[in-house]
């Protein structure tokens, strides 16, 4: 079954990458996405990480929301650049995961990344180990919205 | 002066100042980070330069070297971890695919 | 603006290759080369080499530097020191620099209309008549694997070769000290290195972040290969730089989810037959064309109308030419990442 | 219409430079990897995102805007994977972030208290 939305949403990239219509290359289209979809599948990599569906458009808003605070974060970062002395206090710290999904995880590690001032530096079992740049970020870490926000998105909540 | 280029011109600082850190270290994964962003900035530039030139396909371009960029970072620091590039990554609950 | 981008590269250039030459330390110099390689393909870009930037990104940056890698988990990343006297060599590059350098006086400026490659017959021909004759929009395309197809499958061959020798050469070796460590490892259990590599490759549940997004990427990564083979043709790309792209696919896999995954996947097997196949695919269409009647890789005859049999042979031919790359890749990835845990394992 | 196209694009494009070369200064500036990595793996991703925003405004409602979203979707991806890997590698080295402000950061202080809060 994930097999064949595999291929769908391949068809639909190759598509949108193409921009030629001719029968010949849409014909080798469908090719190339069903061999990849076969190689995947002995590669087994189509599972509910590898194609999460079930995230639907929740995640949309949360990307949305992800992004203001990439926004705010790199501000604060780029003080920090210009002033270090002023700004820079880093710390190294533990956090509680509430999320039980693999994928949910990586999520929540992902986003502790990509918003600046915060990298994940190690994420093990339930825990993750989060390098902040400055107490500002730290705490944006420790208060846990981030965190509560993803495990709304998995359904997990 | 189109906005092109004064963003390439940008661009290029930005990856002069990235090849310092490489070239000074003064650890290897000081240069492994510069490297890597390095590779963000050549990405950028292919861009931007496809743009000034009026040919967005080297877009396809752009898209190559991120790939590059990841896997290579990624093979760099596994040898670094492992001392080899033969090994998986494990997981936690021991579930090998 | 042009030049003075590329001065600016240029100077970036000469820097990260002096860097290069100067650190002892292999590792980091296959970082700077790294480097160094996509400031190369920045230039390419900026020269409007489209296809060549493609090629540089795909080997220059991505693979040699895995290659390189593999080769390091080998021999170790310290250069020996040499005792050799440097003066005379010094002297002599320096010389031979100089006269190359007195020789580009010579050159005729960059973009400059009396450049050989402007006023030679054939600019004007594969400009003029391609459109007509095989009707490929990228020309690049057409000149490589029609205009060209002899060169281009002397060079597949090249790669064949090549996929060949480092297969031979060092399965053979591996064989060998497969078996030294199969005795080793019987009369001794575990020696503390492998106990300690085994701890960390086994008790190290740290990677869950790769492992789930690579098992994200890894099929748009295979359907871009299939992308750049196909539309070779229409834009940048064509058989060299899929094949790459692809194996960098399986490389991406076997990085993440381990050699042996790879290996019960596509096994080795597997990729010499392609790795053959490709050439003799390649080949096939040149001996097709002369049982047709025509020259060998006379690709007009394939067809009834020329134009047509011009894009089957290019087609077929850049097909042959990509799935051997991505199999001499895959054969060389296999031979030196396959090799370098044994190695360390015997204590080298 | 033209022109304010243009303007945003100025605006966002402005924005996204300011923010690559802080990265770059970031890069140069910060007194150890682990501050480095924030600067070198980060500011990247707006940077990108605001720069590849302007050329989708260029480019209007193309292909090749959908392209750019691809290519900045592959980048907000695989971005913060690497940096990851760059973070737990350098961990795993044993290499310590230095966790003492840097207020008085001439002299370098013993940061054997790194281990402690980790």
């Amino acid at each position: 079954m994930r097999t064949i939305s595999l291929i769908l949403v391949l068809f639909a990239v190759w598509l949108l990458f193409s921009g030629i219509y001719t029968p010949m290359i849409i014909g080798f289209g469908i090719a190339s996405c069903i061999i990849v979809a076969l190689i995947a599948r002995r590669m087994d990599v189509i599972d509910a990480e590898g194609l999460p569906f079930q995230l639907g458009p929740k995640i949309m808003l949360y990307w949305v929301w992800l992004l203001v605070e990439i926004v705010k974060a790199n501000i604060d970062v780029a003080k920090c650049v210009l002033f270090p002395k002023k700004h820079l206090r880093p710390s190294l710290f533990h956090s509680k995961v509430t999320q039980k999904s693999d994928l949910g995880k990586v999520i929540y590690a992902n986003s502790v990344t990509l918003t600046p001032g915060t990298v994940t530096v190690d994420l093990h079992n339930d825990m993750i180990l989060v390098h902040a740049l400055t107490e500002g970020s730290a705490e944006g870490v420790k208060s846990g919205e981030m965190d509560q926000r993803v495990t709304q998105v998995m359904g997990e909540a | 002066m189109s906005f092109f280029t004064v963003t390439a011109i940008a661009i290029l600082v930005s990856v002069a100042l990235a090849l310092f850190r490489a070239i000074l270290g003064p650890t290897s994964y000081d240069r492994i980070l510069a490297v890597n962003a390095i590779g963000t900035k050549t990405v950028l530039l292919i861009a931007v330069v496809g743009f000034m030139n009026g040919r967005p396909d080297f877009l396809d371009l752009a898209i190559v070297y991120a790939l590059m960029n990841f896997i290579g970072t990624l093979a760099v620091l596994k040898y670094f971890k492992f001392g080899s590039l033969r090994g998986g990554l494990s997981r936690s609950h021991g579930e090998e695919k | 603006m042009e030049e003075f981008t590329s001065v600016f590269l240029m100077l970036l250039l000469v820097a990260g290759a002096l860097a290069v030459l100067h650190v002892r330390n292999l590792f980091v110099a296959t970082m700077l080369l790294s480097a160094v390689s996509f400031i190369m393909a920045l230039i390419f870009v900026m020269l409007d080499a489209v296809d060549v930037a493609f090629t540089e990104a795909a080997v220059g940056a991505g693979i040699s530097t895995v290659l390189y890698l593999g080769t390091l988990a080998l021999v170790g990343p310290h250069e020996k020191s040499s005792t050799k006297k440097t003066a005379l060599p010094l002297l002599l590059s320096l010389a031979v620099g100089g006269v190359l350098i007195y020789a580009t006086f010579e050159l005729p400026t960059v973009g400059s209309p009396d450049t050989p490659v402007q006023t030679s017959r054939l600019t004007d021909r594969f400009l003029n008549e391609s459109p007509k004759e095989i009707a490929v929009p990228n020309i690049v395309t057409a000149v490589l694997a029609s205009y060209r197809g002899f060169d281009t499958f002397g060079e597949t061959t090249v790669i064949f070769t090549a996929g060949i020798a480092v297969l031979l050469i060092l399965s053979q070796v591996r064989g060998r000290r497969e078996e030294d460590v199969a005795i080793e490892e019987s009369t001794t259990p575990q020696s503390d290195l492998t106990a300690e590599e085994d701890t960390s490759l086994q008790a190290s549940p740290h990677d869950l972040v790769p492992h789930v997004v690579s098992k994200l990427l890894i099929p748009f990564v295979l359907l871009f290969g299939f992308y750049v083979q196909f539309h070779g043709d229409f834009g940048p790309g064509g058989g060299f730089q899929a094949g790459v792209i692809f194996a960098a696919g399986f490389i991406l896999y076997s990085l993440v989810f381990g050699l042996e995954y790879t290996k019960k996947l596509l096994p080795l097997r597997l990729v010499e037959f392609f790795l053959a196949f490709g050439v003799l695919l390649y080949g096939g269409v040149g001996v097709v064309s002369m049982l047709k009647g025509g020259n060998f890789l006379d690709y007009n005859l394939l067809l009834a109308s020329p134009v047509a049999g011009q894009h089957l042979g290019i087609l077929l031919v850049e097909l042959g030419v990509g799935i051997t790359v991505t199999a001499a890749m895959l054969a060389i990835f296999y031979g030196f990442a396959g090799r370098s845990e044994t190695n360390n394992k015997s204590g080298a | 219409m033209e022109l304010l196209l243009d303007i945003a694009t100025w605006i966002l494009m402005m924005s996204g430079c300011f923010f690559l070369l802080i990265t770059g200064i970031g890069l140069l500036r910060f007194p150890d990897i682990y501050t480095r990595i924030h600067a070198g793996g980060m500011a990247d991703t707006l940077a990108t995102f605001l720069i590849f925003a302007g050329l989708a405004l260029q480019s209007g409602s193309t292909l090749v805007t959908v392209k750019l979203v691809f290519i900045v979707a592959f980048i907000f991806v695989t971005s913060p994977t690497a940096t990851y890997a760059l973070a737990q590698a350098t961990f795993v080295a044993g290499l310590k972030p230095r966790l003492d402000g840097f207020d008085n950061s001439k002299a370098p202080k013993n940061d054997s208290n790194a281990k402690d809060e980790a």
